[in-house]
Parts: C-alpha cells; structure tokens; sequence
C-alpha cells in the first residue's frame, strides 16, 4: 500500500467529523472508531518509519510546490514522534475503552480524536501557519477535555487553560505574521534559508514571541500557571495525552524553530536556565502536594524542565537525550497517569492520603504505579535510568555542572515524593472499602504495554538509541532540512 | 499607518481588560478584542494602498498594485479559530456561574498551590 | 615434632610460682591492712586456707554451663598472659612464650578473662552481678585509655611493640624505661590502680552494696578458682609492669622486691581512700592520666 | 566456559523465578534460590580461571566485565553468605507474606552486588548500584508499616550517594571520554586538580553512604532493624562491603599519587576513626539487638575505612581481613537474633532474656560472634585488630590508635549487653516455651562460627586471596604465614602458639573443675540466687536490662547529645517548609498568570541586551 | 564422697584445717545481736585473726550467724538463706533469744529453740554476748570442725522431713523451692 504523512491528519480529523453522528446509532461503534484509526495510524507510522530514516518524506499539499504550497516534512524525528504519539494514543483509548463511562463518549473520542489530529499535524507540518491550526485544533480540544467532566474544577482549571492558551495562539501569530513580514514566506524551511538575511532586533523580536508562544505550551516556569490545574482536573487519560503528545507537540515546535530559525546561542542558554528553574520549583511543588494528579502535574512539569535543559545544551549527544527522555517521560507519565487514574477510582478520592493500602486491594494497579514511579526516578534497569543518565553526561559535557548538581538535587525530590505515595500503596493498612469493583481488562492491558515499553527499553536501550541518532541528527542538521523542505 | 496603530492600541486595549478585569465575561471579551487587534495586524501586513484583489481580472494588473492575499487567507482562517476559542470560552464562563454563581475571577481560585 | 623440655617445665612451674606469690601477696595485703587499721590481722598464709577450703566445699551450685565455665574463663586469661610474659629477662626457663606475642596481643588477652566471666557472672540471673559486671566494663572502658596511651607512648619511642625489645632496652638502671619516660610511668600507674580494683576503684565488687557483684552466685570451687586465677593475674600484671617500666628481674630476688614495691602502689592507696562511684572513677581515669599519657605521646613526637 | 553473563542472568532469572514460583509452585520457591546461589558459588569460585572479559556497549556507553583479584575476593564473600543467608531465610521466612517479594529483591541485590564487583566500567557499576539499591529498599520496607519512613530515609541517603558517585562518573566522563576502569585508573592523572579531588570527594561520599560512613550513617541503624534478618546479615555482611569495594578502588587506584593523596588519607582515617568511636558510643546505649549490631557495624566500618586510609600494605591487609571478617561474623550475630526473633517475636533486649539454656546453639553462635567482634584471641577478630594497631602504630598515627582502641574496648560493653539481655540473665516466664531454632538455620550460624575459629588460628587463607587483592590495587605486599603474623618493627605473633596455649590451659582447667565433685554439681534456675533470703515469686522482676550502663551514661556526659540525625531531620523540615513557600507561586488565579506571562515577555522584551546581546 | 567423721585420711585432716582457719560469716543480722558483730571483726577485737570474715552471699559463707530472736516472718528467710549456702555449712545462734526466746519467751511471733528449725552447731549465750564470748564461740565452732563433729548440714539433711515439719508449723504461707544443699 502506499501511505502519505497525509493520513495521519486526515484520518483522526475525519474520524473526530465521523464520530458523532455515528455515535446515533452505535455508542460502541463510537468506542471502536478511534481504535481503528489508532491502529491503522500506527500501522502507517511504522511502516513509513523506515522511508523516511532514508530519506525525509516530504509530502506536498494541494499541488503547490514548496516554498509557496503547504508541504509536509516527515523527516526521522517527525516519524520518531509521530510513532510515540500513536503507541501512546492507542495506549489511551484501550485504556479509555472501559475507564471512560461518562457521556457524551462522542464527544470525548471525537476530541481525543482532534488532540491526535492536532499534535500530530504539528510535528510533521512544513508550514508555520499551517502549524497555528494545528495549534489551536490541539488547545480547543485540550480546553475541551480538560472540562470534560463538567465540574466545578474542571471549568475552572478549563478556563484557566484557555485563558493562558490564548496568549500562546496570540503570541505565536504574532510571530507568524511578523515573519511572514520579514520574509515573505511560511514554510519554514524556506524562513530557515532567508532568515540570515533578516536583521538581528527583529529576529530577537520574533524568537521571543516564539519562545513565550510556545513556553505557555511547553510549561516553562513562569508561563506554566495553567498546567497542574488542567492535568489534575482532566480526566486521568487526558493528563497522559498532556503529558504524552501535547505537550511534546509543542516542545517540538520549539525546538524545530530554536534549531532552524534561529540558532541563538543566548537562546539556547536562557532554555536551559528556564528549564533548570522549571524543574526546581516544579518538584519542590510536587513536593507538598496533597493529591496524586496534581503531584504527578508537577513531576510533568519538572520533567519537562529537564528536557528543556538538554535541548538548551545544545550539542548533538544532549539534543539525543533529550529526545529519549521525552520518550521516556511521555511513556512513564501515561502510565503514571493510567495508574493513578484507576488508584484515584477505586479510592474514591483524589487524595493521596486516601490512597492507604490499595497496594493490597488492586495489586497490578498499584504495581503499575510503583514501577512507573521507579521508572521516572530513574532507577535501573528502567528506561528512565538511560535517559537520566545521558542527559547528565551529556550536560556535563557541554560543561553545565552546576546544572548537574541542581538536577540530581530535583532527582532526590522527586524519589521522596513518589517513594512516599509508593509506600503508602503498600505499607499502610487498607482503608478502602472497594473489593466489588475491578481494575478491567483493557486499563490492565494499557498499563502493560506501557510497563513492557519501560523495561523492554531499560534492558536494551541502544534499541532506542538507535532510533534517536537520526532523530536528533534531523533536529539539529539545518542545512539538511532546508534541502529537504525545499526539495532541494 | 493608522491600521498598524489601531492595532497594536487594540492589543493593549485588549491585554489591560485581561490583566485588570475581574469579570471573567469582560475578560473573554478583551481576549476576543486582542484577537481582532492580531488579525488587523495581520490583515494590515498584507495591504497595500490603492492595491486590489490578487486576481488577474484586469488587463496589465501588476504584482505589486496588488495586496497580498495570503494574509488575508490567514486572517480567515484566524477569524474563525478565535470565534472557536471565544465560543469555548463562554460555554465555561457558563459552566463556572454555574458552579460558582460569581463572575469574579479571584473567587475562582479553589485549584491552587 | 621436638619437644622443647625447658618450656615444657617453665610452662607448668611459673604458674604455680605466680599463685603462691600472688597468694602470698594477698596474704601480706591483708595484713598490711589490718596494721594500718590497728588490727593485728590474719596470718599471713591465711589466703592458702581460704582457697582451700574453697576447694574442699563439698557441694556446689550451678547455673549452667557459661557459669560453669566462667572461672575457667578467668584462669585461662591469667596464666596465658602470664605465659607471654617474660618473668625474669634472660630467662630461658622463665621465658615461656614470650617471643610469640606481643603487647597489643596482652592488652587483648588480659580481657578474655573478665569478658568470660561477665558471661558467666550473667548466667546466674542474679541482678547484683550483672550492675557489678556493667560497672566494671565500664570502669575497663575507663582505664585502658590512659594504660593505651601509656604503652603506646612506650611503643613508639622504642620502636616495638614487642616485650622481650623492651626489657633488651633497659639493660642497666638509668635505663629504665621509669626514667626514661616517667610520664607514661604516671599515666600507666594511675591506670594500674583502676586495674587492680582497689579503693578507690572497688565499686565493681562492693560487697555491702550489692552483694560483692559479679562473683555473687559463685561459691566452693569456682569462687576458689576464681581467687587462684585472681592471685596469678596479679602476679601477671605485676611483673607485667615490672617489665615494661622497672627494667624486668634477672632473678626471683629482684623480681619479688620490684613487685612487692609495685603492688604497694594500690594496696597503699587503697588503704586510705574510699570509693568513687562508677562515672566519678571514669571521668578520673579520663581527666589526669589521660591528659599524661598524651603529654607522653607528645614528648615523644618531639623528641624525634 | 561459564563466565559473568551467565552468572548474573543466573542470579537474576532465578529471583523473578522465585517471584513466578510463589504464586504457582510455592514448594520450588526456596529450591530454586538456592541452587542458583550454589551453582553462582561454583562459577565465581571458577571465575578467575576466565581471563578475557566480557565487552559490549549499550548506546555510546561501553561496557565492560571482568574478572580481578579484589573483585574475586569481595565476590566470594557475597556467594558464601548469601548462600547460608538463603539456606537460613528458607526456614527463618517460611509461614511469612510476600515471600515471592522476599525472594525477588534478595536475588536482585544479590546479582547487582556481582555486578558491582564484577563491573569494569563505570557505567554498569553505577547501574548494579543503583539495582543493589532499591532491592536493598525494598526489603528495607518489607517487614511493616513502621518502616516506610525508614525505608525512605535510606533512600534519601542512597540517592545523595548514588547521585554523588553519578556526578562523579559524569566529571570524569566528561574529562577523560571513557568509563573504563582501565582507562580511567590510568589517565586519571590528566585531568584537573579540582576534578580530581571532586571525583574523590564525591566518589567516597558516594561509596561512604553505603557504608554507613559517620555523618552519612543515619540510615543504618533503622534500615537494619527493620529488613528481616537473613537479609540484614547480607545487607551489613556483604552490602554493605560494597562501600569498602568502592572506597579501595577510589583510594588506590584513583588517589594515590595524586597532589591531596595525603589530605585524603588523614581526613579519611579520622573520619573512620570517629566513626568507630561514637558508633560505639550509640551501640551501648540501643535498646534494641538489631540496632546496637547496626551501630557496631558501623563502628566496624569504620575501622575498615580507617585501615585503608592509611593506606601501608599491613593497613590494607587488616582492613580487607576485617572486611571478610566482618561479613562472617555480622552476619552471625544477625542470623542469631534471627533465630531469637524466629522464636520469641521480638528483638527488644528488655523483652527477652535467659535463652542460653533454650537455645543453645544460638547462643554458642552468638558468643563466638561478640568475641571476634571484640578482637580477643583465639578468634578471628584477633588478627585482624592486631594488624591494624600494629600498621596504626608504626605509621604514626598515635592519636588515631587510641581513638580505635577506645572505640574497641567500649565494644566490649554493648557487645556483652548484647549477649547478655539476650541470652543470659533471668529466665522469664514468657520465654517458657521457647525452643531452639531449626536446623536450616542452626548450620549455616554454626558453619559461619566455626569459621571465625579456623581463619583465627589460620589467618594465611584468608592472607591469600587478600595479598592477591592487593597486588590489584597497587602492588602493596606484607609478609605472613599461614598462622603467623608480622609486624613492620620485626614483631610477630604467632597464633598457633597462642590458640594452643588459650585452648590448653582452658580444657585443663575445665577439666579440672568439671572433675572435682563433679556429682556434687547441682544445676538451679536462675530463680534460685541470693536475694537476701526472699523468695522470688514469678512475677517480680529480677532482670537487669534497662538503663544497663547508665553510669557509662552518667560518666560520657553530654558528649552523646549532639545527634547527626536531628540536624539532618532539621534540614529535611527546613526545605520542605521552604518549598511549601515556593510553590505559592501558583496562586491560583488565571489572571495572575496571565500577569507572569505578560510579566515574563516584557523582561524578555525590556532586557534583550542582556540576555541576547541584541537591544531592541 | 560422703563425709565420714570417722575416717581421719590426711586430706580430711588438711580440709579441715583451712575450714577451720576460713570461716566466712554470713551474719544475718535479725535482732540487737548484729550490734555486736562489728566490734567482733573491727581493731578492738579483730576477729580475722582467726580467719573470720565477712561474706557477702550466701553461696560464699561458711557459717550463718543468727544474731538474736527470729520472728516466724523472719524464720522464712532465714532457712531460705541456709538452704543456699553450700555444706560444709555452720550455724551460730547468738544470744538467749534463739535458744529458749529469752526475753520474748512469751513472744506470739517469734521463735523459742532455733534447733527445731535450723541444726544449731554452737549457741553463745548471753544477753547480749560481749565480743569476748562471740569469739569463745567461733573457738568453739573451730574446735568442732577440726574433730569433724561440726555436721549440722549432714544432720540437717538427714532429718529434713522432721525440720520441715516443724518449720511449717509456723510459717503458714509455705511457698519454697525444693532443699538444693
């Protein structure tokens, strides 16, 4: 068969239009719909993965050339991504398959639907503008979701969301227009050729729009005021697809204009700064937190610092950790997160206290959670452990030692308050009083995947290794994309 | 000029009812004011003075007396979004009187710290 | 395998030397005392027959096995380290097995007998023993600081450890090690006091107190045994010090003088003093001749 | 041939084995750990046989196993005692929960210990040590609810550790390109002086944690007592060994020679020293057996460390002694509280006393463990005490002796509060029924002592394998004889003499007195004691345990009232209550962080030059 | 080995020699008799030139000195103690008191004849006896011992059912460890 980039938007997109009038006729229909879609998708990632390790596939929209049509770039990193955002999207709708009771289910799969759809577009679009879509489908989705459950916190932590959000889109058009002013161009690998030629205060003054833009996305310190409500009040799956493809869609986005547009080394630096300060006072806050989702918010947050922190090393070897962490971390989170999601269920509470002995009451849930919380710890022979590790050789290397120190500071954080939500699992006495209700099948069997993910990847990490060097190579290469992108 | 101008003053206009409002329904409406700033701007990029429509209709019709029409197609395409995000946005200003009978966003702060 | 027949006979007779000087001594001790107490006392073989009739007590009461064991604990501890002594220098028969230890090997060895006695002493169950065998424990805790540092002030300023190079040093009288480091002397001799039990330092065995402590529920042949092991441990310690500070003996003569005069030290002292209570005799052995024997460590260190 | 791989999959199967075979086939459970730890005794004893090592990199990194004299010295220890732990924990455990749990993380920490040993690289050290970890954590957590805090402070100080050994590797990684052992031991001089001593100071802090080094210690105690006591035998026997491992390697292989060799040793001796000596301070005064053995092991450790601090071969050679030495005979005298806690349920000293004539092999293993612990002759603590006074002495370390030495004899005293709040003392009336423990575990606790005996007459079988280690770690070499020992000044003892006149003299006067009115003996209950003519009923208390040494107490003074743990404790509060402030940054209003958002874009905006050299 | 008074071998002779020359006093000091001890042991008289001497348990002594009247109380402990010691063992009743009760003769709680409950070697009479006559007693004690007539712990044994009887008359609450030498 012959497969385009084309249906990974496509696809959800019709899927997410298709989803609601089906759900008239067959609500188990609705059910099944973004699993076949999941599926099929992943089907196509895996199978275009090694085309586009070749050779990136660039895939040209409505017959215009680029630099003038729109175009796809499905390069290694995008196929690396995009296979992550599937395996973990598929992850999540088995999970879903019996966690998501509530109605309207429609109109939940629809927008899961469009979070795919959305993030997905993101990573492998080769048009700025064409990216803000995609931008905005993914945040009115997430807005969406986030108050899905119609609570009193869900509205508010929704609004929140929305209201900061809104300055990411505004922010990031800004940007867009401003160079599209300068440059009379969006697609970007065609910016990337003409942006030496743009003067310097311009360029500072898109990169800092960028940067905010996306920063809001990416939960950098000060602009992430939005994140912990909205993970803590969406449903348990959607913190994963957060944690998981969102937030990894935009981080993207920011590194493909750090390393393409503009390539500032300052830039670079203040990254790295943020994500130290980020990572600090994320853990710190996780640190007192009183419920699980929101705790597993803020160890989002601090792990997002610590990519952050690699990518604003800079080099080849902290580009790859970075992206095997944000491997890592959108795997161990979704299972955090699937974890947690059924904890909180059978507890009754979204409290951790309430938490007290379920380790005997719900063994494989809680199990889940452990070896996650292990894993994000970054014990071996977890995949954690890996990426812990080259991230710290690799800023070490590029002479960060303070930062170093500062991480495995976090890291000590971060094994007090997951150990302590670990210990309560299974030393306390049990205090629940669900023995009817079960852990079903499919949440099992999500949490297993991601389980076998975690140590298949911490047993034979050069497996993934291998998949990241062409990755990163891709992100850092500019020359090699503007070819690329322009079909050079 | 002037659009420039009028644009960027939207903007403002629009941020100051955001950072200041404590009405969550004079909020939204700021954002939806910084939003139409954005897309005059946007709008503004693309135009010309005396140009007209990038369609080849007249005879001798030179590039350069024509606007751009990409921003415009970009300002469509925002328009619409922003109608998105406003519409999302009042369905939760709905959903939080709802739950909290106030409007006043420094009482709907129960998810903190 | 050739037997040495010398050490074979000074293996068995310097025992038996040891105990009937040190029984001796404890007799003369007695007496000694009652003369400063206005008494005539005892005869002065009347430790003999106090161990003896010891012995010949018809019956004896156990309490087990450690306890059965503990005054074997304590002779062996005697006389081993009486057996690495060198009782009088040149000595072949005297010499023992002298040459196959060293001080350090002493110090270790001078405690298996009291370690193996506060076994047994626990064994009886009796709680006077056990506050007796704590007492004394930590009342060791406090003398061997100041007899360590003593020793080790010795061991450093003649370059070994071993007792046979010590007494080789002291070939004439200026030589004695008394004079050649008289602080470590007063350092040692204070931690000697606390080691031989005396007043000021009996609160180990007070009798009116509790029940004369960890040998309480020892009687006939074990408390026998237990003072013929304590007469030959004396006797040990005493040519012990008398080869470490006083030059050693060339013959019995000497030998008994020295140590007669040595033992004097705490019998004298013991006398006229009454007793500390345990922290006040370890906070004692940690003040003064602590600060001494490192003020002999330190002359040494600047000596060269 | 049967080489590293083999034995670590070996190791590792056989524990998630174990895991499967609880919930299936319990019977084959406590089989299948101890034929894997037989035949992973039989592969490590043929270990150095292999001469090529095993090579493969994961990612950038490459790894490297093999074989050398020290690992091979501080592997066999680890395949002994876990052995005859695993042979105990087959009866001590059976009837208890989880045990698949159990056996998981003891094979786990097991494995990772080989792989710490056998490693030659940094990077799969670092790996096993952080596996040796958390088993190691999760069997601290194992026994109840009252050990989650506990479990959590350990972790909290392995992680310090761990992290400071993964800065460590991260430094010189980023110096030297290479974590091989090989490479790194011989380019190590090329880097800079700061590195260099920041890799020591953050390696031995590392490796220190683990072994229980003093201002890092305040896990250990807790930690030991809680874990159940097979695994505490390993956790203090061989676990805690791996520190020592560590520590050698650092001190010789990567220190010496260096500028600050000397300032390392000096520091690291006192450190040790005072570890010793107040760990021995807190010993006496523990309430409870395992923790008193905890904080002796610490002093224990301490002495090792000192030992190799000095760093003359006669040091080493006691250190690596005491080391071995210390994994048998802790490991003893925490299988014997085992077997008490197996049969009384409880290891309060106050709680439990007189077992003596109930158990009496116990005992036997007991007493024969306080007396090495205490360094008296004929045993094997001996040998190695002697050789580390003598190398103290003649290296000039005249304070640090007797700071050893003082730490050494007050062991003397929790050693026989130790024994005797345990084993001897009143008979209770609760203890009434109590019986010896089982056979599975009496074998390994009397093989284990009776070792002591024959490596305290024969020290040279032990001398062996260690001069062997120590040609490893520099080419260090001290004379000895298979039971005669040498000092530097041309002392020797000669232990054979020595075990021969101690054991003569004892069974002749044993005899002695076992024969004169031997039908006259009459054995009484320890009810029957002079206590001024009253008869003890059966409920007074005739025990003495409770404040055993508070005149020790008294004379000591305030010296003990200082306690690491509370400032750490203090510390602990302190950032956790700074973080409660930090996190108010999220206030919880929209408008407030739209406010940081416009806030953070004008700082951007306002101060480009600064951060991106570009005014705008 | 069983005592035989009869049988003179040399050891017996040098046995009880040093028992003779060591007796180690237990005094159990029940009624005004205990006053007289010290000035027994201390310079004035010096009791150690016999080779008296304290001792401080019961498993150590030698002779158990009952120094005046006994209450039945009193009794209990006292036969306790006796018990304890280990034989050759000696009793001294010391004063009128422990042989007719003497001035408590009409006493309803102490005990008249010591002998009915404990084998009494030696009495010293008097009221109280001065530390000449405590001495004249040990004397005594000595000489007995030397003939080997001094055999209250064999007499004690042999007729132990009878003393058990008589003690058990007075002491009501009889709740004691079996006769363990």
């Amino acid at each position: 068969m012959n497969f385009s980039p084309v249906h990974f938007i496509a696809v959800p997109l019709f899927a997410a239009f298709l989803i609601p009038i089906v759900g008239r006729f067959s609500k188990e229909a609705v059910k099944l719909i973004p699993g076949l879609v999941l599926l099929y998708l992943s089907y196509v990632a895996i199978s275009l993965y090694p085309i586009a390790l070749q050779k990136p596939i660039v895939e040209i929209i409505a017959g215009f050339k680029p630099p003038f049509g729109i175009s796809l770039y499905f390069g290694p990193l995008a196929a690396f991504l995009v296979t992550m955002v599937m395996l973990i999207g598929l992850v999540i709708w088995l999970y879903s398959y019996k966690f998501i009771i509530r109605e309207p289910l429609e109109k939940y799969y629809m927008l899961f639907m469009l979070v795919i759809a959305g993030a997905t577009g993101i990573m492998i679009t080769g048009d700025i503008f064409n990216m803000f879509v995609f931008l905005e489908i993914t945040s009115i989705a997430a807005y969406s979701l986030t108050a899905f459950l119609r609570d009193k916190d869900g509205a508010e932590a929704a609004f929140k969301y929305l209201l900061i959000g809104s300055f990411s889109s505004t922010f990031y058009l800004l940007a867009v227009m401003l160079i599209y002013a300068n440059t009379g161009t969006l697609n970007i690998a065609d910016i990337a050729a003409k942006m030496q030629t743009v003067p310097n205060q311009p360029k500072i003054f898109i990169m800092i729009l960028f940067l905010v833009g996306f920063g809001i996305e990416s939960e950098l310190f000060p602009l992430n005021g939005w994140a912990p409500d909205a993970y803590s009040q969406a449903p348990s799956p959607i913190g994963g697809v957060f944690g998981g493809i969102v937030v990894k869609a935009s981080t993207y986005a920011m590194m493909r204009f750090a390393f393409v547009l503009f390539n500032f080394h300052s830039m670079f630096e203040l990254i790295l700064v943020l994500g130290v300060i980020t990572m600090l006072i994320a853990e710190m806050s996780a640190m007192r937190q009183q419920q699980i989702k929101r705790m597993l918010a803020f160890s989002s947050i601090g792990q997002m610092g610590l990519i952050m922190i690699a990518f604003g090393v800079g080099t080849d070897a902290s580009v790859r950790a970075a992206l095997f962490q944000v491997f890592n971390h959108a795997v161990i989170k979704t299972l955090l997160f699937l974890a947690a999601g059924y904890l909180v269920f059978h507890s009754g509470s979204k409290k951790i206290s309430a938490l007290d002995g379920l380790g005997h009451n719900k063994p494989i849930t809680s199990f889940f959670f452990a070896l996650g919380a292990l894993a994000i710890i970054g014990l071996p022979p977890f995949s954690g452990f890996w990426s812990k590790l080259y991230i710290l050789t690799s800023v070490a290397k590029g002479g960060f030692l303070a930062s170093v120190v500062l991480i495995l500071f976090s890291g000590i954080i971060e094994a007090i308050y997951y150990l302590r939500v670990v210990g309560r699992l299974y030393f306390k006495k049990d205090v629940s009083q669900d023995n009817v209700r079960r852990t079903p099948i499919s949440g099992l069997v999500a949490m297993g995947i991601l389980a076998v993910v975690i140590l298949y990847v911490g047993l034979y990490p050069h497996q993934i290794i291998d998949l990241i060097k062409p990755a990163a190579h891709d992100l850092v290469d500019k020359a090699a994309y503007i070819k690329y992108g322009l079909l050079h | 000029m002037i659009y420039y101008i009028t644009a960027i003053l939207l903007i403002l206009i629009g941020m100051y009812a955001v950072l200041t409002k404590k009405n969550i329904i004079k909020i939204v409406i700021g954002l939806s004011i910084v939003d139409s700033g954005v897309n005059l701007l946007l709008i503004s990029i693309g135009y010309i003075k005396n140009g007209t429509a990038p369609i080849f209709s007249v005879k001798g019709l030179t590039p350069d007396k024509m606007v751009d029409p990409v921003p415009q197609a970009l300002v469509l395409t925002a328009i619409v979004i922003g109608l998105g995000v406003t519409a999302v946005a009042l369905s939760l200003v709905i959903r939080l009187y709802d739950h909290h009978k106030t409007l006043n966003i420094d009482k709907i702060r129960k998810l903190k710290w | 395998m050739d037997i040495n027949w010398l050490k074979v006979l000074g293996i068995i007779i310097t025992p038996i030397i040891a105990f009937i000087v040190g029984v001796a001594y404890g007799g003369i001790v007695r007496n000694i005392t009652a003369r400063v107490q206005n008494r005539f006392g005892p005869p002065v073989v009347q430790n003999f027959w106090d161990i003896i009739k010891l012995y010949s007590k018809k019956t004896t009461v156990s309490h087990g096995w450690m306890h059965h064991l503990a005054p074997v604990f304590a002779i062996t501890a005697s006389v081993t380290t009486l057996y690495f002594i060198p009782v009088l220098r040149d000595s072949k028969l005297f010499a023992n097995l002298s040459f196959s230890g060293d001080l350090i090997f002493l110090l270790y060895i001078m405690v298996f007998g009291s370690l193996g006695m506060a076994l047994g002493v626990g064994q009886s169950g009796n709680p006077n023993a056990a506050i007796g065998v704590s007492r004394g424990l930590s009342m060791m805790v406090g003398y061997e600081i100041p007899f360590v540092l003593a020793l080790v002030a010795i061991m450093i300023q003649f370059h070994t450890t071993s007792l046979n190079d010590l007494l080789a040093v002291q070939d004439k009288f200026t030589n004695w090690i008394i004079f050649q480091s008289p602080i470590a002397f007063i350092a040692a001799i204070l931690a000697f006091l606390g080691m031989m039990g005396y007043a000021p330092f009996d609160v180990v065995i007070a009798p009116a107190e509790i029940a004369s402590g960890p040998p309480s529920e020892f009687g006939g042949k074990y408390l026998g045994l237990m003072q013929t092991s304590r007469s030959i441990f004396t006797f040990a310690k005493l040519v012990l010090f008398t080869d470490i500070f006083l030059g050693g003996a060339g013959d019995f003569g000497t030998l008994i003088v020295k140590t007669f005069l040595l033992y004097m030290i705490p019998v004298l002292t013991g006398i006229v003093n009454p007793r500390f209570r345990t922290e006040q005799a370890i906070r004692f052995f940690w003040k003064w001749p602590t600060v001494f024997g490192v003020i002999a460590i330190l002359a040494v260190v600047m000596k060269g | 041939m049967i080489s590293i791989p083999v034995l670590l999959l070996l190791i590792f199967a056989a524990g998630l084995l174990a895991f499967i075979a609880h919930h299936t086939i319990p019977v084959l459970r406590d089989a299948i750990v101890i034929i894997a730890i037989t035949i992973a005794g039989y592969i490590v004893w043929q270990l150095p046989g292999q001469t090529s090592n095993v090579n493969f990199s994961i990612g950038m990194f490459a790894i490297n196993w093999g074989v050398t004299e020290y690992s091979q010295l501080f592997g066999l220890l680890i395949a002994v005692l876990s052995f005859f732990a695993l042979i105990y924990s087959s009866a001590f455990m059976a009837n208890k929960e989880r045990l698949g749990y159990f056996y998981m993380n003891f094979m786990f920490s097991i494995g990772a210990m080989f792989g710490i040993v056998y490693s030659q690289d940094l990077i799969s050290l670092f790996f096993f040590w952080e596996i040796m970890t958390w088993s190691s954590f999760m069997l601290t957590i194992y026994c109840c609810e009252e050990a989650q805090s506990v479990g959590l402070k350990y972790f909290i100080f392995s992680a310090i550790g761990a992290y400071s050994i993964l800065t460590a590797i991260v430094i010189i990684y980023s110096g030297l390109g290479s974590l091989q052992l090989a490479n790194i031991f011989a380019n190590f001089g090329t880097m800079s002086i700061a590195a260099k001593l920041a890799v020591v100071i953050l390696l031995i802090t590392g490796f220190g944690v683990k072994s229980a080094m003093m201002p890092l210690h305040v896990w250990a105690p807790d930690a030991y007592k809680m874990s159940p006591a097979p695994y505490t035998a390993i956790f203090s026997g061989a676990l805690s060994k791996m520190g020592i491992f560590g520590i050698g390697l650092v001190l010789f292989k990567l220190a010496a020679g260096q500028g600050f060799y000397p300032y390392v040793q000096e520091i690291l001796a006192w450190i040790g020293a005072l570890t010793a000596l107040f760990s021995t301070f807190y010993a006496i005064f523990q309430t409870d057996a395992k923790k008193l053995l905890a904080y002796s092991s610490i002093g224990q450790l301490g002495y090792i460390i000192t030992g190799l601090a000095i760093g003359t071969p006669l040091s080493i050679t006691a250190a690596l002694f005491l080391t071995i030495m210390h994994g048998i005979f802790k490991s003893m005298l925490f299988l014997s509280v085992g077997a008490v806690y197996y049969r009384t349920g409880t290891t309060n000293m106050n709680e439990v006393s007189g077992l003596i004539r109930k158990m009496p092999y116990t005992f036997f293993t007991a007493l024969f463990g306080i007396i090495t612990v205490a360094g008296i002759p004929p045993l094997g603590g001996f040998a190695g005490k002697w050789m580390l006074y003598e190398s103290l002495i003649q290296s000039n370390h005249y304070f640090l002796v007797i700071v050893i030495f003082f730490a050494s004899t007050a062991a003397f005293l929790y050693l026989y509060r130790f024994i005797f709040s345990m084993f001897l003392g009143q008979e209770e009336k609760e203890t009434e029924n109590v019986k010896e423990a089982p056979l599975r575990m009496i074998v390994p606790m009397l093989i284990l002592a009776v070792s002591t005996l024959v490596f305290g007459v024969f020290p040279g079988l032990l001398l062996k394998p260690i001069s062997g280690a120590m040609g490893y770690l520099g080419n260090f070499q001290h004379a000895w004889e298979t039971s005669v020992l040498f000092n530097n000044w041309g002392s020797e003892i000669d232990l054979n003499t020595i075990v021969t006149s101690i054991g003569g003299v004892f069974i002749i006067a044993w005899i002695l007195i076992t024969v004169k009115g031997y039908r006259k003996n009459r054995y009484v209950t320890t009810k029957d004691i002079h206590t001024s003519g009253e008869v003890p009923t059966g409920n007074e208390n005739l025990t003495y345990a409770i404040d055993f040494y508070k005149p020790f107490e008294r004379a000591l003074g305030s010296v003990l009232k200082p306690s690491v743990d509370k400032l750490y404790n203090y510390t602990g509060k302190l950032l956790e209550d700074s973080f409660e402030h930090l996190r108010y940054v999220y206030t919880g209003n929209g408008q407030t962080y739209a406010m940081y958002v416009m806030g953070f874009l004008l700082i951007l905006f306002l101060f480009s030059e600064l951060i991106f050299g570009v005014a705008l | 080995m069983t005592y035989d008074k009869n049988s003179k071998k040399i050891v017996d002779i040098i046995q009880n020699f040093a028992r003779k020359h060591s007796l180690w006093i237990l005094a159990y000091g029940t009624g005004c008799g205990a006053i007289e001890v010290p000035p027994t042991m201390t310079s004035r008289y010096d009791g150690e030139r016999f080779g008296l001497r304290g001792a401080a348990t019961p498993r150590q002594a030698d002779v158990l000195l009952i120094t005046g009247y006994l209450a039945t109380k009193t009794l209990k402990r006292v036969i306790r103690t006796y018990e304890q010691m280990q034989s050759p063992k000696y009793v001294i009743g010391f004063g009128s008191c422990t042989i007719n009760g003497g001035m408590y003769w009409d006493s309803y709680n102490t005990i008249k004849a010591l002998d009915r409950y404990l084998p009494v070697d030696v009495y010293i009479n008097g009221c109280m006896p001065r530390p000449e006559s405590v001495i004249s007693g040990f004397i005594k004690l000595q000489q007995l011992i030397s003939e080997g007539k001094a055999n209250g712990a064999e007499k004690y044994q042999k007729n132990l059912e009878w003393y058990r009887e008589n003690q058990k008359k007075v002491i009501h609450n009889w709740k004691m460890p079996d006769y363990n030498w």
